[in-house]
């Protein structure tokens, strides 16, 4: 095959235009970045940071119940919007993979975990507490009458809210418990 | 001109990396797999899934101890070098009128031009989803008119956000508060590029090489020459070259053999 | 009545120059595809700018192997140098200056042919190392890669540029030349005419 | 707190997060702000940056507080008490006090019965058998009107002002070194950068945290500061107290409602067997002056909420329901008593002993005795699998599971971002969080199980003759079947409704069935009911936890009065009558907060009322020349008293409350590797030491180096909330321990490398941190080499790691029961 004079005439054509383009000044190339924010349509809901005590607002993005994105609240006045490293990874406390969404029980002396119905566990719970409250009871000591189960600890927590700290002290005073504890002794 | 601006403040900072944690969270970002070897920093290094980064260093000072601890991220140069050296279009982009550098996921080829052309080494090949990675200033957030989320979270306001020329002035007064403590205390960034700067400047509290960063960052020579030099004239070698050959034909002509059909054995 | 022939390129010769030449456009294309962005319109040609990104490598790695192969069958016949060599080189190969009569006589390959060789092995070699550099460049000190980017680009364009000479002097510039690699065969006056000594070597019936 | 209790009345933060900005000087001792409370620690800088405040470090570690503080001043753990104490002294001798206030508004001259004492480090009374004291020669001495005898020159030697500058004279700055290891002009810049606030114009604080808590007398740390601010004048101003800084979410929420063996909600105190057989006794043995003479109303309601109609007047509103306590039930003690089999069954929310525990070892052998437990988290935790692991023998150690019977119950959680509720905050402020998502699979919030917990053992009780069982029979349980607005039932609850219409002076001040706005209307006759005094107003007539009215930014002084609901009564400084002098002008224009105003005419008709920036600490009509009266809200209080709470109305210098002594002294930790510079008595004669073969204490024979465990920014206590985090686990994590580079290269440690450090309790592995960060000190001519251990880390989660806790001592401070993991000795040795 031969290149004739004519097809050759044509290539050179055309890689002299490439050049020539290739040969263009440089325009800086604009990017105009107008997405739409992965939380645009979410419902903005105020919550607070469940780690220290500064009491940092946060704002919890929440779209068909499931949490999509949370940062800090920025009209909250002690924290202004600003979260440390943990409070900003509040998110993976809710979104994890590693949470436990069933009951779990282990069988005196078993070595591993079995699944359990949640009604099921409370009740066998409720069995137990009652049944180590009966056997602990102590309703009167050297003839004082002080009411006390003394079988039974409720070792509450500082990381849970005051309604629930008060439902703690409730049921756990009713039912006679003095070991009553969280993990912050001041 | 760029109009915002992040001005990191390293004599706020106090290394509790909310700034890394906020940026994995806003862009979903994985962990890496990190192993204690002897420091708080643990992160080693900018990764294509972590795109800030804390750096501790402990240095003895005046009979005690200084603690450098330095939030760093890419500097969204204006002319940047990465931009300069993306072969694709509107794959790694400056915005006109915000000022941010920034990477689409979805133009990138991951032809890693722009790891080697950062000064600072800033983007990061991902090899598995053949993409470099790298801070996006929070693009979609500084377009809805939200804060950085790093900055956003910054407990100590050590990372500042907002219009440039302001933050400018703000640097300017913190250097000299700065000075009286730390005497090597200097921006860091404004002043790069021949003055075209970056618009991610620092305070810092030493000279910029005790925290591993180039003195006086600049494009490499090397990308100079490729994109400055060597590009406009390719289409001159290339098309001279061409052209060249097409005179040489039309001036001389074929060589003046001709085929002349019979045997030509040695006679 | 036949033409006398010659075999000039065994077909192992024609394989791997042919391989390369082929890969060679795809690498050219695809490359300059990758080069700029004013030019990224050209990786429409080799499956878009992603696309290319691999063609480019995957072509690289065949050209590589295509030049190692073609260095290896023409190395000695490249490296015999000698007063005619110079003569050639004064007389411009006939191609500016001089007319081809005044241009001594040429073994298998002319000066020019050699210092082609030559040019495009050091550059092919030269283009893989930084294309490795490239591949992988967070392995590399900066300064290397960075480097690296630089000389791709200029043994790229420079070897274009090359290739362009060497194409047009093997076609248009030169009628039947083409042939010979093409069929691997020359006329025996066209041995005669550009390459006598080589011609005097062979063509003995 | 009681250290900030027995001072001024109550145990809370005195100011709050945004109020630090209004600093001159401020001292972060016993505390690493920045890292575990970075967000708060803005306000710090704040004051740093705007009001040109003077921020000091004194910590035995360089840390990331250290890191932006003006200077870092090195001390070693447990010797604040001395670092402190030479404070006073300092003061005292230099006169950099601010007299007025410390003669108008602190106990200095009241005279202390003659039979008080102080002699080798022992106070008067003290049965060193029972290591116990009989505070009964801590007394005011007493006139013929059985009032306290005050000399207000505080010139009598029994003042306290005089008994105060004694004893404190012991700590010079010579001693105060030898004891602290710190350097001397380092001590002295501290003494007088804090003693730069003693004039009105100018104040500071101290903020602390667990570095001051963690001992076997770390009451007695706070208190220290605590006389140290009355000292210069610091209480009650902006800018000024105590601040304490706590390390959980709800850590004030859940002390405010007694989720603490020893309280019932609102610091009611649960009654002791012996002590309180019945309601009469129980209120009679109160306070008799001071806004605590209002007892009896805030009992009575909240017997009244917790049993509804069965609390009848006649039956001591069902004060026989309650428990009666019989000596110690702590954390500490629980968990020894589980192990003596004495306690079967247990229930943890949100709480991870194995590993936040002291003497992780004996809560081990704890959990191992129990019959079953329940543990309600978000994620399997160290001590819900605690029957596969046992931690003494550290990381990947098998428990064997066979030999323990244990049943066990984990119930998923709901986070905080699953449930709607309130939190109260370090300054008191109780803050309103919405429920956003919805819990996964059968998640469900604390509220939740308790509330099913408690039906269900109402359904196995019914029926039940028994007067045992009537508490959880009469119990009023009832929040409704939403669940979701169970949350909002309860702090309604919580505040306090009319039972009947409440009375004032014959005229319903509040009808049946409306939420109280005020404790005030707290009525001992059983016409309230209320769950925590000190919460009410946080639900009348709207839920204000969830108030969003924040100030303007920048202006004022930060109170944020429409921003939540601070308790009590929505203050925000404490104490802030005291910002005032005794005519009521503010003490200085600069920290001013309330003032008297003559002028303002009150609804009733009547004229003059505290007006400024803050909600009055005080009666808001109390004229400042009020004279003291027998009766009303605020019995024995005038108008010049400051710190209601307290019977005197005013800060205490001297405490007969606490139970290590009225003045704080310096004693060494239980392990220590030193003598008591200062006296005799080497550690606490009245620190409890738990008695248990998993308990030895170790001496420094063995045991060379102090060991101080803390915590890191990117971990949160026993880790089950950070260490299940992937982006928290990439930051931190293996567990390491700090070592300074003199002792590393002394036992020829390389940094990162795997160590084993031990204690009398068991033996852990750690990385090396080999850092400038710590450094050698010279306690009494001795060189003590300290060691720093985070103690974050358990077997389960992403990151893991042995845990710290198995060498903290099973010891605690003598009135709360703290464990000393601040102070201990332990020995490191290279290889793991």
């Amino acid at each position: 095959m031969d290149v004739s004079r004519r097809n050759f005439l044509k290539l050179a054509g055309a890689v002299s235009a490439g050049s020539a383009l290739g040969g263009l000044s440089m325009a800086r190339p604009i990017h105009a970045y107008a997405k739409d924010l992965p939380t645009k349509g979410a419902k903005e809901v105020p919550t607070l940071c469940p780690y220290c005590a500064v009491g940092c607002g946060q704002i919890a993005h929440v779209r068909d119940g499931k949490l999509v994105n949370l940062e800090g609240d920025a009209s909250h006045p002690i924290s202004r919007g600003r979260l440390c490293s943990k409070g900003a990874a509040t998110y993976q406390m809710t979104v994890n993979d590693r949470r436990l969404t069933k009951v779990l029980y282990r069988a005196p002396g078993a070595s591993e975990w079995q699944e359990k119905p949640y009604d099921w566990a409370l009740q066998e719970v409720a069995k137990r507490f009652k049944a180590t409250r009966d056997a602990t009871f102590v309703e009167k000591d050297g003839g004082a009458l002080v009411n006390r189960c003394d079988g039974i600890a409720w070792i509450g927590s500082a990381c849970t809210d005051n309604e629930e700290c008060y439902l703690f002290a409730k049921l756990a005073r009713s039912a006679g418990i003095v070991s009553l504890e969280h993990q912050a002794r001041l | 001109m760029p109009k915002l601006a992040m001005f990191v403040d390293v004599t706020k900072c106090v290394g509790c990396r909310a700034c890394t944690v906020a940026c994995k969270q806003w862009n979903k970002l994985p962990m890496d797999k990190t192993h204690f070897t002897g420091s708080y920093q643990n992160l080693p290094d900018l990764t294509p899934t972590t795109y800030r980064l804390v750096t501790f260093k402990e240095e003895p000072f005046g009979g005690s101890v200084s603690w450098h601890l330095l939030s760093h991220s890419c500097f969204h140069c204006n002319d940047a070098p990465c931009v300069k050296a993306c072969p694709v279009p509107g794959a790694m982009t400056q915005s006109a009128d915000k000022g941010y550098v920034a990477v689409d996921r979805k133009k990138c080829i991951g032809c890693k031009y722009c790891v080697t052309a950062c000064p600072w080494g800033i983007p990061k090949y991902e090899s598995k989803s053949e993409v470099v990675a790298k801070c996006t200033f929070c693009a979609e957030r500084v377009e809805n008119n939200l804060t950085t989320a790093c900055a956003k979270s910054c407990p100590t306001g050590a990372i500042a956000f907002g219009d440039r020329d302001g933050l400018l002035a703000a640097a300017k007064k913190r250097v000299e508060a700065s000075k009286k403590i730390f005497p090597k205390a200097q921006i860091y960034g404004p002043g790069a590029y021949g003055g075209k700067g970056t618009n991610v400047f620092y305070l810092l509290k030493e000279e910029p090489s005790f925290y591993g960063l180039p003195p006086e960052p600049v494009a490499s020579a090397a990308l100079g020459l490729w994109k400055d030099v060597l590009r406009p004239l390719t289409g001159w070698g290339i098309g001279a070259t061409v052209i060249g050959a097409l005179i040489h034909y039309l001036a001389k002509g074929p060589a003046d053999y001709e085929e002349k059909g019979e045997g030509h054995g040695r006679s | 009545m036949a033409v006398h022939e010659i075999q000039r390129f065994s077909n192992s010769e024609r394989f791997w120059h042919i391989t390369g030449a082929a890969t060679f456009i795809v690498l050219a294309v695809s490359g300059l595809g990758l080069y700029a962005r004013e030019l990224s319109w050209l990786t429409v040609l080799t499956g878009g700018p992603y696309l290319s990104k691999w063609v480019h490598f995957l072509a690289g790695l065949v050209f590589a192997l295509c030049q190692v192969m073609n260095f290896v069958q023409w190395r000695r016949d490249c490296s015999e140098w000698a007063e005619v060599d110079g003569d050639w080189l004064r007389k411009s190969g006939g191609y500016l200056w001089s007319s081809h009569a005044e241009v001594p006589e040429q073994g298998r390959f002319n000066t020019g042919q050699k210092i082609m060789f030559w040019s495009t092995s050091l550059e092919s070699l030269g283009l893989l190392t930084t294309g490795i550099v490239l591949w992988v460049p967070f392995v590399f000190p900066k300064g290397i890669a960075s480097l690296s980017l630089l000389f791709h680009a200029f043994f790229g364009v420079t070897l274009i540029m090359l290739i362009v000479i060497h194409v047009y002097l093997a076609t248009a510039a030169n009628p039947g030349t083409f042939r010979a690699m093409w069929t691997g065969r020359v006329s025996a006056g066209w041995a005669r005419f550009h390459h006598a000594r080589w011609w005097k070597e062979v063509d003995r019936p | 707190m009681p250290g900030l209790g027995a001072s001024f009345g109550r145990g809370a933060m005195t100011n709050h997060f945004i109020d630090m900005k209004n600093a001159d000087v401020i001292v972060i001792m016993g505390s690493n702000f920045a890292e575990n409370h970075p967000v708060g620690f803005q306000w710090v800088m704040e004051a740093v940056e705007k009001n040109n405040a003077l921020l000091i470090h004194v910590d035995p570690r360089f840390t990331r507080t250290s890191a932006v503080a003006h200077k870092h001043v090195p001390m070693r753990s447990g010797s604040d008490i001395a670092f402190l104490g030479g404070m006073i002294n300092h003061l005292l001798a230099g006169g950099k006090i601010d007299r007025d206030y410390v003669a108008n508004y602190t106990n200095a001259p009241f005279i202390i019965s003659d039979k008080y004492a102080f002699n080798e480090g022992v106070f008067s009374g003290l049965d060193a058998e029972k290591r116990s004291y009989n505070p009964e020669s801590w007394q005011y001495e007493k006139g013929p009107d059985g009032k306290p005898k005050l000399d207000p020159t505080l010139k009598h030697p029994r003042s306290v002002f005089q008994l105060l500058k004694a004893h404190y004279s012991r700590y010079d700055i010579e001693t105060v070194v030898k004891i602290t290891g710190t350097r001397k002009e380092d001590v002295l810049f501290v003494y007088d950068a804090m003693a730069s606030t003693s004039v009105p114009d100018r104040s500071g604080f101290f903020a602390y945290a667990m570095g001051w808590t963690q001992h076997s007398n770390g009451v007695q740390h706070i208190r220290t500061a605590a006389m140290i601010q009355l000292l210069l004048g610091n209480m009650g101003v902006p800018g000024g107290g105590i601040n304490a800084l706590r390390g959980h979410a709800n850590v004030q929420g859940a002390t405010d409602l007694a989720v603490l063996f020893h309280d019932l909600p609102g610091y009611l105190g649960l009654p002791a067997q012996g002590a309180h057989a019945n309601l009469k006794e129980y209120l009679d043995k109160g306070p008799k002056a001071g806004f605590w003479v209002n007892r009896p109303a805030f009992v009575v309601s909240l017997l009244k909420a917790w049993y509804g109609d069965a609390a009848r007047k006649e039956n001591d509103f069902c004060f026989d329901y309650l428990p009666k306590s019989k000596g110690e039930h702590s954390f500490q003690q629980a968990f020894n008593v589980m192990a003596q089999g004495k306690i079967k069954g247990a229930v943890c929310l949100g709480q991870n002993p194995m590993g936040a525990g002291p003497n992780a070892g004996q809560m081990f052998a704890g959990l191992s005795k129990l019959d079953w437990l329940v543990s309600v988290d978000f994620f399997v935790n160290e001590t819900a699998e605690f029957w596969k692991s046992n931690p003494t023998g550290g990381l990947g150690h098998k428990a064997d599971p066979a030999a323990i019977k244990a049943e066990v119950f984990v119930f998923p959680a709901a986070t905080v971002v699953e449930k709607s509720g309130s939190f109260t905050n370090s300054g008191r402020w109780i803050q309103w969080h919405e429920q956003g998502s919805k819990s996964p699979g059968d998640a469900k919030t604390d509220a939740v199980f308790t509330i099913r917990l408690g039906r269900e053992l109402k359904k196995l009780y019914a029926g039940s003759a028994e007067k045992k069982d009537r508490p959880i029979l009469d119990m009023t349980w009832d929040y409704g079947e939403k669940e979701e607005e169970i949350p909002a039932r309860v702090l309604k609850e919580i505040n306090g409704y009319a039972v009947k219409d409440v009375l004032k002076d014959g005229k319903a001040v509040v009808k049946a069935g409306e939420q109280l706005p005020s404790f005030i209307f707290m009525r001992d006759d059983g016409s309230t009911a209320g769950g925590c005094w000190i919460y009410t107003g946080v639900f009348a007539k709207e839920n204000k936890a969830a108030s969003r009215k924040a100030d303007k930014p920048g202006e004022g002084i930060g109170s944020n009065l429409g921003w939540s609901f601070a308790w009590p009564a929505n203050r925000r400084i404490l104490y802030n009558r005291a910002s005032a002098d005794l005519s009521g002008k503010p003490r200085s224009d600069r920290k001013k907060v309330i003032w008297w105003d003559a002028g303002a005419v009150n609804p009733d008709g009547k004229k003059g009322k505290w007006a400024g920036l803050d909600v009055p600490d005080f009666g808001a009509t109390m004229a400042p020349d009020a004279k003291p009266s027998d009766k009303g809200l605020f019995v024995g209080i005038g108008g010049m008293h400051p710190f209601i709470m307290n019977p005197e109305g005013r800060g205490r210098l001297f405490a007969a409350a606490l139970k290590d002594g009225p003045f704080p002294e310096h004693y060494e930790p239980v392990e220590t590797p030193v003598d008591n510079v200062l006296s005799k008595q080497k550690s606490s004669p009245v620190a409890k030491i738990y008695k248990s073969d998993k308990n030895p204490i170790g001496t420094p024979d063995k045991y060379p180096y102090v060991l101080t465990t803390y915590r890191l920014t990117e971990h949160h206590l026993a880790g089950a909330m950070t260490r299940n985090l992937p982006w928290l686990a990439e930051l931190m994590p293996n567990l390491f321990f700090e070592i300074s580079k003199e002792l590393a290269s002394e036992l020829g440690i390389k940094p990162g490398e795997m160590c084993t450090i031990s204690s009398a309790r068991g033996a852990i592995k750690a990385q090396a941190c080999v850092t400038d960060r710590l450094k050698p000190m010279t306690i009494a001519g001795r060189k003590v080499h300290e060691i720093g251990l985070p103690w974050h880390w358990g077997f389960k989660g992403i990151a893991v790691g042995d845990v710290a806790n198995t060498l903290v001592a099973s010891v605690g401070d003598p009135n709360v029961f703290i464990q000393e993991s601040k102070a201990l000795l332990c020995d490191v040795k290279k290889g793991g």
